[in-house]
């Protein structure tokens, strides 16, 4: 009898793959975005039968959470006329060839990796929350650290990237009453 | 005692007066050391018992780079001393040729620099620095065309440089596969060429042809043979006197020094298998040489020419396989390192007195500079190969050692002689003689003021040139014996029994 | 508990997917999309390796490369504006210069 | 003129250089170790006077006292004549026995080794140089050295006083007195090798003579045209020294003639080559028959030089060559037999040459050229004779061989010395009928087309010029062979002989016997032809009326050259020259009782020689040369004096017996066809100029056009296909990001596929 948790595994990965099919071959940016974001959920929830609950949560709260809130504003900003489709594909000859010959390599990889000996070790107990907790802050005590600073930078250089020096800017920044 | 070898690599940018002078300096001083060196040397070390292997002042290896087994192991033979002496005499008889020479400062310590990295080539016993040495050779002379060059100084340049560059990267493929063999593992392979010489034996017969053949590309190209001559005619043309002095004085000898030294010494057996093609290679150059050479208008372009015909009877003196006959290309090696300067630096005084080096286009210039004419004479008569003159010896002995190995085929080589004699002469008539007035010769169109003679130091160079060219036609036997001794001693522990081995009977 | 390599499976493909997506699309932002879809491809193998070991130092990588995702989002998107401010377009094609 | 009688007061330093002879005798120096001065003294003038002359062109005592130059070269050309003399009379005079050569060597030149075919190392060989004296090199010696001092005499008259080459002498003296060493080095080497050396240092002496009068187009082709002939001579000679060396393993002379046969193991045909390629080396000095054509354009040097080369030595060479080919034919003494068809080329070669240049010479108007071509045909002369002599030597008729050789050497002897005066003798004519030219048109630079070495512009000098027209009969005389002087008891020994085997012993020899007995006959045409057109009849252009003997130096040289051309030959022959030569005897002396005796015998074999048929062929030559010839030619060109002109009087009477003959007019004669080509001198130098511009030049052009495009073609396409193929890879970064990332992708995967197939 096919037991009920992999039933609900291949209802979990096939929405991924057609949530991916769907950002990739979709023409209109926006509907791209969404499947993205159905993608996303997609994984957590394969996260989350891979017992890693807190991996699932962080997986909603930073991507779909502000990832794809900061996509949504790039999508906006650089649009210029609503009705004209951006994302069509570029298809010459060469890319075709090469996509395809990727994708067939790919599925050899797959195949590589599912007869792999790794695989045939029994599974053992998955790791507890309470032991990534303890492993964050006790042997990668120094990679949280430099993390959160890379984060602050990440985001001081991408605001000072898109600054924008007009007058107009700088005079209200500096709070001229107009 | 480790032969004294300042590598002037200081480049010094006062006003060229006083470079000039300390180039000069440093050349001369260069001149005394190695004559000293010949000369002592001959006294106390006797060349005649030196057997073939035994270098006279050697140093004692120091590492430069132990990893990979590279020392700097200097020392001179008898094959190399004769070569070490004329750098040390040609290069500072080019600077005074060349004395007046615009952006001196410039000039004159290049002019070191390339006798420095000349000499090193000539004493330098382990292969790597042998190869750095030959590689630097290139540069100053390819700054030397760059700047101090003809019209189309440019193309010459890179022509030049590129064509010996190529094939001196041949050269390093073969270094290096010999190199790979001195030794199983990194530790014990080294770069020396007495180590190179015995793992010349353990080669495979074929890998020993290959890596030969790669040599001879390598020293062939750069000691112009027939195929693969095209850079030197453009290189000469358009290079300045003191360039073209040296170019043709001793880098011509440093290919046919560097096969001698490398090529045959390390693979005996297919230098005779490959004779054959030695004398193939030589003929084609000299008879072919000599052919291009009758049809040529542009004076320098003519001579350049010729050199390559004479260094063509080299590879026949060596493919004779008789003491003689090598001894006679040692010697044609050092009679053409005198004579050929002393070629360009008449052809080079044309071109500065008369602006144009075109045959047809002056006569009578003896009215007007007698002393050039009498040096173009005493210069073209002694590349004639005259007797009294140190062409006619190497000549002599390559012929007699060539009829004793290949017979009826010397009257080629002879008739060549023939060939040689018309176009010098057809050159030196349409430029000296035949202008139909008692007085004053037809000068050339582009020529506006009235031609003066050679300037001092130029006649001064040109006469010590001609006074060691007759020195050496009549008493042969200083440098003669030490490379005479070196050739038998050569064939006996080399030749003879790679002969026996390949069933070739002298 | 289902069996890690199935998790490994499906991260395989959505890489596959990813990698297309980026040859495809000429609006610069999709293909950052397609990117963010390779990375969380690549969380999931990292998942399935720490399930299938027991070993804790996955999920902590996993946290890693998310973060560093978004970083590399917020980065790309500003480059993308930049270009979008000097080009006016983020199309791919437009952008000629790097050809000499 | 400006000929003073104290000019020779010049000569007073030359007098110490004549006590150095003495003194070396008397400090009990060996005669032939003092045989190197002889090659040393010019090899030092030669220098000295370039270097003076370059140093003071133009200043007076240079050029007045020491003329430029000339007298060094007199007082070095004394010194070698008074050493060579010196050995002439310790070697003539019975003092010194030697036992037929005496070596000494100076310095080893190279020492080497050579690889036997056994891979053994030979000896150590040495090329050494050394001094070889027997009787041949002591007569050519003699002949050499005595002619340049007297020409170089000459030279200080006929030179100095032209105005053209003014400050010019010093390099004249120089490249005359290094010719001179040229020529004593070659008589002297003991071994071939310095025989060559020397050999090609005479040629390039030649080519710069010739080529004196550099600005001269046509002087400048004759030098090149003179040196490349005899360069290709001298480079079959060398072959031939390579194949003598590879056979005996030495040059040396005392090597190879101890024993030429190596006990009968030399192999007799590549000896044969050897000897025959040396000989071609012969014929280009010599200028033989397919090498001759240089000679008539070598006139083109002043005459003092032509008098030097074509008369006294460089032309002398060739015969030397052939005379020390004697020894690898004497069958008598280890000789290698079966050579004879050497001596039969050599005696066609001859004989042929001969012939040609005697026909050649019959329509020739200069001067010069005419005693070029009788040069060029009494060495063939000689040559029939030399190969005769091989051709005996090798057939083992000792005594037949032995007196033709020396009958040759001494026939060497006489022409040397006449063709020497009359050289010089047509050289004072031409100076003084120039020096009129020069005094008649003063205001003289419009160039008239007046030559003058032109015969036809001569005649009736005679009463001009009375030493040199008694000079120039005298020197005719000999060469024509009139009996009783000079030339006449070596010629008619030659011809003798050639007869002789021709008859007896070889029927093929009879080509060069017939060939030689009608030049015998034409020599007697065409030198009183030219001795009647230039002194006898009337002055056929009154530029000759001004014509008179004045400049100093010209005369002593004629006279004495002249005395020994009339009673040398005589008086040597009666001293038994021929055997000596040949090597019979040890000394010259009279080996017959008394005098009386000894003149009895020499007449009795010169006109009744016992052989019925060689008394034949005697009397026919002294028939033809003697009578038939002159007769012919008193009658086209002899004519008596205008009146009022009086001549000396043997000249006189020959001139009013030319007059006896009646006059016969030759014009149409010498407008035929044959006369036009002989003119052209039988259009051998048009066909060499054919051949050569239509192979040489034309394959030299397509020589360096090849070099210049194809091999560099070669070079300069590998450039451009490289910098084609830059191109191409260049068009692959096309700028657009999308396949920038493709790229970026199918490289990783690859490298991602290539490690895991290595490590799977």
């Amino acid at each position: 009898m096919v037991n009920f948790e992999s039933v609900i595994f291949v209802i979990v990965s096939g929405a991924a793959i057609v949530g991916a099919l769907g950002c990739v071959f979709s023409s209109r940016v926006a509907h791209s975005l969404l499947w993205l974001m159905f993608t996303f959920f997609a994984v957590a929830a394969a996260f989350l039968m891979a017992s890693a609950e807190m991996l699932a949560a962080i997986q909603i709260l930073v991507y779909l959470g502000s990832v794809m809130l900061v996509v949504q504003f790039g999508v906006m900003l650089t649009r210029r006329r609503i009705q004209d489709v951006e994302s069509l594909p570029t298809l010459n000859a060469i890319s075709v060839v090469s996509s395809v010959g990727i994708f067939a390599f790919i599925l050899v990889l797959l195949r590589g990796m599912m007869e792999h000996s790794m695989w045939d070790s029994d599974p053992s107990t998955a790791p507890t929350t309470l032991g990534f907790a303890d492993a964050i802050f006790n042997d990668w005590t120094m990679a949280t650290v430099i993390l959160g600073s890379l984060l602050a930078m990440a985001m001081i250089g991408a605001s000072y990237l898109v600054r924008d020096e007009r007058l107009v800017n700088l005079l209200w920044d500096m709070g001229a009453e107009e | 005692m480790a032969l004294p070898h300042i590598l002037p690599e200081v480049l010094s940018k006062q006003i060229s007066g006083v470079t000039r002078n300390i180039c000069m300096g440093v050349a001369l001083a260069l001149l005394a050391i190695s004559t000293w060196a010949a000369a002592t040397s001959l006294g106390d070390i006797n060349w005649m018992d030196i057997n073939f292997g035994g270098y006279e002042l050697e140093n004692t290896p120091f590492e430069i780079i132990p990893q990979i087994g590279v020392s700097w192991h200097v020392g001179a033979d008898a094959l190399s001393l004769p070569m070490i002496w004329l750098t040390a005499l040609v290069v500072p008889l080019s600077m005074l040729v060349e004395w007046d020479a615009k952006k001196g400062q410039y000039f004159h310590p290049l002019l070191l620099v390339m006798e420095g990295a000349m000499i090193g080539v000539f004493i330098s016993l382990d292969l790597f620095v042998f190869y750095v040495f030959w590689e630097m050779t290139l540069i100053p002379m390819f700054f030397l065309i760059l700047v101090w060059g003809g019209e189309e100084r440019r193309y010459a340049a890179m022509k030049f440089f590129i064509y010996t560059f190529t094939a001196s990267v041949v050269m390093l493929i073969g270094i290096l596969v010999m190199y790979f063999n001195t030794g199983a593992s990194i530790s014990e392979r080294s770069f020396d060429m007495i180590a190179m010489l015995d793992s010349g034996r353990q080669m495979s017969e074929g890998l020993r042809h290959l890596v030969w053949v790669l040599l001879l590309i390598g020293f062939a190209t750069k000691m112009p043979s027939v195929p693969v001559h095209t850079w030197l005619p453009d290189a000469h043309v358009q290079a300045p006197t003191a360039g073209s002095m040296i170019l043709a004085g001793v880098m011509l000898k440093m290919g046919a020094y560097g096969f001698l030294r490398v090529a045959v010494t390390a693979f005996p057996t297919s230098t005779v298998v490959f004779t054959p093609l030695l004398v193939v290679l030589g003929m084609a150059s000299l008879v072919y040489g000599a052919w291009v050479c009758m049809g040529q208008t542009n004076l320098k372009r003519m001579v350049a020419y010729s050199s390559v015909s004479h260094m063509g009877l080299i590879f026949l003196g060596i493919a004779t396989m008789q003491p003689l006959g090598i001894a006679g290309a040692l010697f044609m090696m050092f009679a053409h390192g005198i004579i050929s300067p002393l070629l360009f630096a008449v052809a080079g005084a044309f071109k500065h007195h008369y602006h144009t080096l075109e045959i047809g286009s002056m006569r009578g210039i003896a009215h007007h500079s007698p002393w050039l004419a009498g040096h173009m004479m005493l210069g073209w008569m002694a590349s004639l190969g005259l007797p009294m003159m140190a062409g006619f010896v190497a000549e002599i002995a390559i012929m007699i050692a060539f009829w004793m190995t290949f017979g009826w085929l010397v009257l080629l080589p002879a008739l060549t002689l023939v060939i040689t004699a018309v176009y010098y002469l057809t050159s030196m008539q349409r430029t000296i003689f035949e202008s139909n007035d008692p007085h004053h010769g037809v000068l050339p169109d582009t020529l506006h003021h009235e031609p003066r003679d050679i300037t001092w130091h130029e006649n001064a160079g040109m006469t010590i040139l001609g006074v060691l060219t007759v020195l050496f036609g009549i008493l042969p036997f200083f440098f003669w014996d030490m490379m005479s001794y070196w050739s038998t001693e050569f064939m006996v522990q080399l030749l003879s029994e790679a002969m026996q081995s390949e069933g070739v009977r002298p | 508990m289902i069996d890690p390599s199935w998790i490994a499976a499906l991260g395989v493909i959505l890489f596959g997917i990813g990698l297309l997506g980026t040859f495809y699309h000429k609006n610069a932002i999709v293909v950052l999309m397609c990117i963010e879809l390779m990375l969380n491809a690549a969380n999931l193998n990292f998942v399935a390796a720490a399930s299938h070991y027991g070993d804790v130092d996955g999920w902590v990588f996993t946290a890693i490369a998310i973060s560093i995702a978004a970083a590399e989002v917020a980065i790309g998107l500003a480059i993308l504006l930049s270009l979008y401010s000097t080009q006016g377009t983020i199309s791919l094609d437009g952008a000629r210069e790097l050809r000499n | 003129m400006s000929g003073s009688s104290n000019e020779y007061n010049l000569l007073l330093p030359l007098i110490p250089v004549l006590l150095l002879v003495p003194a070396l005798y008397i400090s009990g120096m060996e005669s032939y170790d003092a045989a190197f001065l002889i090659v040393l003294a010019p090899f030092i003038a030669f220098p000295t006077i370039i270097i003076a002359g370059q140093l003071y062109n133009g200043n007076e005592t240079w050029k007045n006292k020491m003329k430029e130059g000339g007298i060094i070269g007199l007082g070095a050309l004394l010194v070698s004549l008074s050493v060579s003399v010196w050995i002439l009379i310790e070697y003539l005079a019975e003092i010194h026995h030697f036992s037929g050569h005496q070596v000494t060597s100076w310095i080893e030149w190279i020492s080497f080794e050579v690889l036997q075919s056994d891979y053994t190392m030979s000896s150590t060989r040495v090329f050494g140089v050394g001094v070889w004296i027997d009787s041949v090199t002591l007569m050519l010696l003699f002949v050499a050295t005595f002619l340049c001092f007297l020409i170089c005499w000459f030279s200080l008259g006929y030179m100095n006083t032209d105005p053209i080459n003014e400050d010019r002498n010093h390099r004249f003296y120089a490249e005359f007195v290094l010719f001179a060493m040229g020529m004593f080095g070659m008589v002297l080497a003991d071994n071939f090798l310095w025989l060559f050396i020397f050999w090609e240092i005479m040629g390039l002496c030649s080519y710069l003579l010739i080529g004196f009068y550099f600005w001269k187009e046509s002087a400048a082709y004759a030098a090149k045209k003179a040196f490349l002939t005899t360069r290709v001579g001298d480079v079959f000679l060398m072959v031939g020294l390579l194949i003598l060396y590879d056979i005996y393993g030495s040059l040396e002379f005392s090597v190879i003639f101890a024993d030429p046969s190596l006990h009968g193991a030399v192999n007799s045909d590549k000896l044969f080559w050897a000897l025959l390629m040396m000989f071609v080396g012969a014929i280009g000095k010599s200028a033989q028959f397919p090498l001759h054509v240089w000679l008539p354009d070598a006139m083109e040097g002043p005459t003092p030089v032509s008098a030097l080369i074509h008369a006294a030595t460089m032309v002398n060479a060739g015969l030397y060559l052939v005379a020390r080919m004697v020894p690898f034919v004497d069958v008598g003494h280890h000789g290698v037999a079966g050579l004879e068809d050497l001596g039969l080329i050599v005696a066609y070669i001859g004989g042929i040459t001969a012939f040609m240049a005697a026909s050649i010479a019959f329509v020739q108007n200069d001067i010069k050229k005419v005693l070029a071509y009788s040069t060029m045909s009494q060495l063939a002369y000689i040559f029939t004779g030399l190969g005769s002599a091989l051709w005996f030597y090798n057939h083992g008729e000792h005594h037949a061989a032995t007196f033709v050789f020396g009958a040759s050497m001494f026939h060497l002897f006489n022409h040397a010395m006449a063709k020497g005066m009359l050289f010089m003798a047509s050289g004072s004519v031409i100076h003084e009928v120039h020096h009129a030219h020069d005094h008649l048109h003063e205001e003289g630079n419009e160039h008239d087309d007046f030559d003058p070495q032109d015969m036809r512009n001569m005649g009736g000098l005679a009463s001009k010029m009375p030493v040199t027209s008694t000079a120039m009969m005298i020197g005719s005389m000999s060469i024509i062979g009139v009996p009783l002087i000079g030339g006449f008891w070596s010629k008619e020994g030659i011809i003798a002989e050639t007869w002789l085997a021709a008859l007896e012993h070889e029927p093929l020899m009879i080509g060069p016997a017939i060939l030689i007995l009608l030049t015998a006959g034409m020599t007697g045409f065409y030198m009183s032809r030219m001795w009647f057109m230039t002194f006898a009849g009337e002055p056929k252009h009154d530029v000759v009326n001004h014509v008179h003997e004045s400049t100093p130096w010209i005369k002593e040289p004629l006279v004495i050259l002249a005395v020994i051309s009339a009673l040398g030959g005589f008086l040597l022959a009666l001293f038994g020259v021929i055997d000596y030569l040949s090597g019979e005897y040890d000394h010259l002396a009279l080996h017959k009782p008394s005098l009386l005796e000894a003149i009895v015998y020499e007449l009795e074999h010169a006109f009744l020689p016992k052989n019925p048929n060689l008394r034949i062929v005697g009397w026919t030559t002294i028939l033809l040369s003697f009578i038939i010839g002159p007769i012919f030619a008193a009658r086209v060109h002899g004519g008596k004096l205008a009146e009022g002109h009086r001549a000396s009087p043997m000249v006189a009477w020959l001139t009013s017996l030319s007059g006896m003959f009646g006059s016969q007019d030759a014009t149409e004669l010498s407008q035929s066809s044959l006369s036009e080509a002989l003119q052209n001198r039988l259009y051998f130098d048009y066909y060499y100029e054919l051949a050569l511009s239509k192979t040489v030049l034309p394959f030299a052009v397509f020589a360096a056009w090849f070099d210049k495009t194809v091999i560099d073609g070669i070079v300069k396409k590998v450039a451009s296909y490289s910098v084609l193929g830059s191109f191409q890879i260049r068009r692959v970064t096309t700028g657009r990001a999308s396949d920038y990332i493709l790229m970026l992708t199918v490289g990783t995967l690859s490298i991602f596929a290539l490690a895991w197939g290595v490590s799977g």
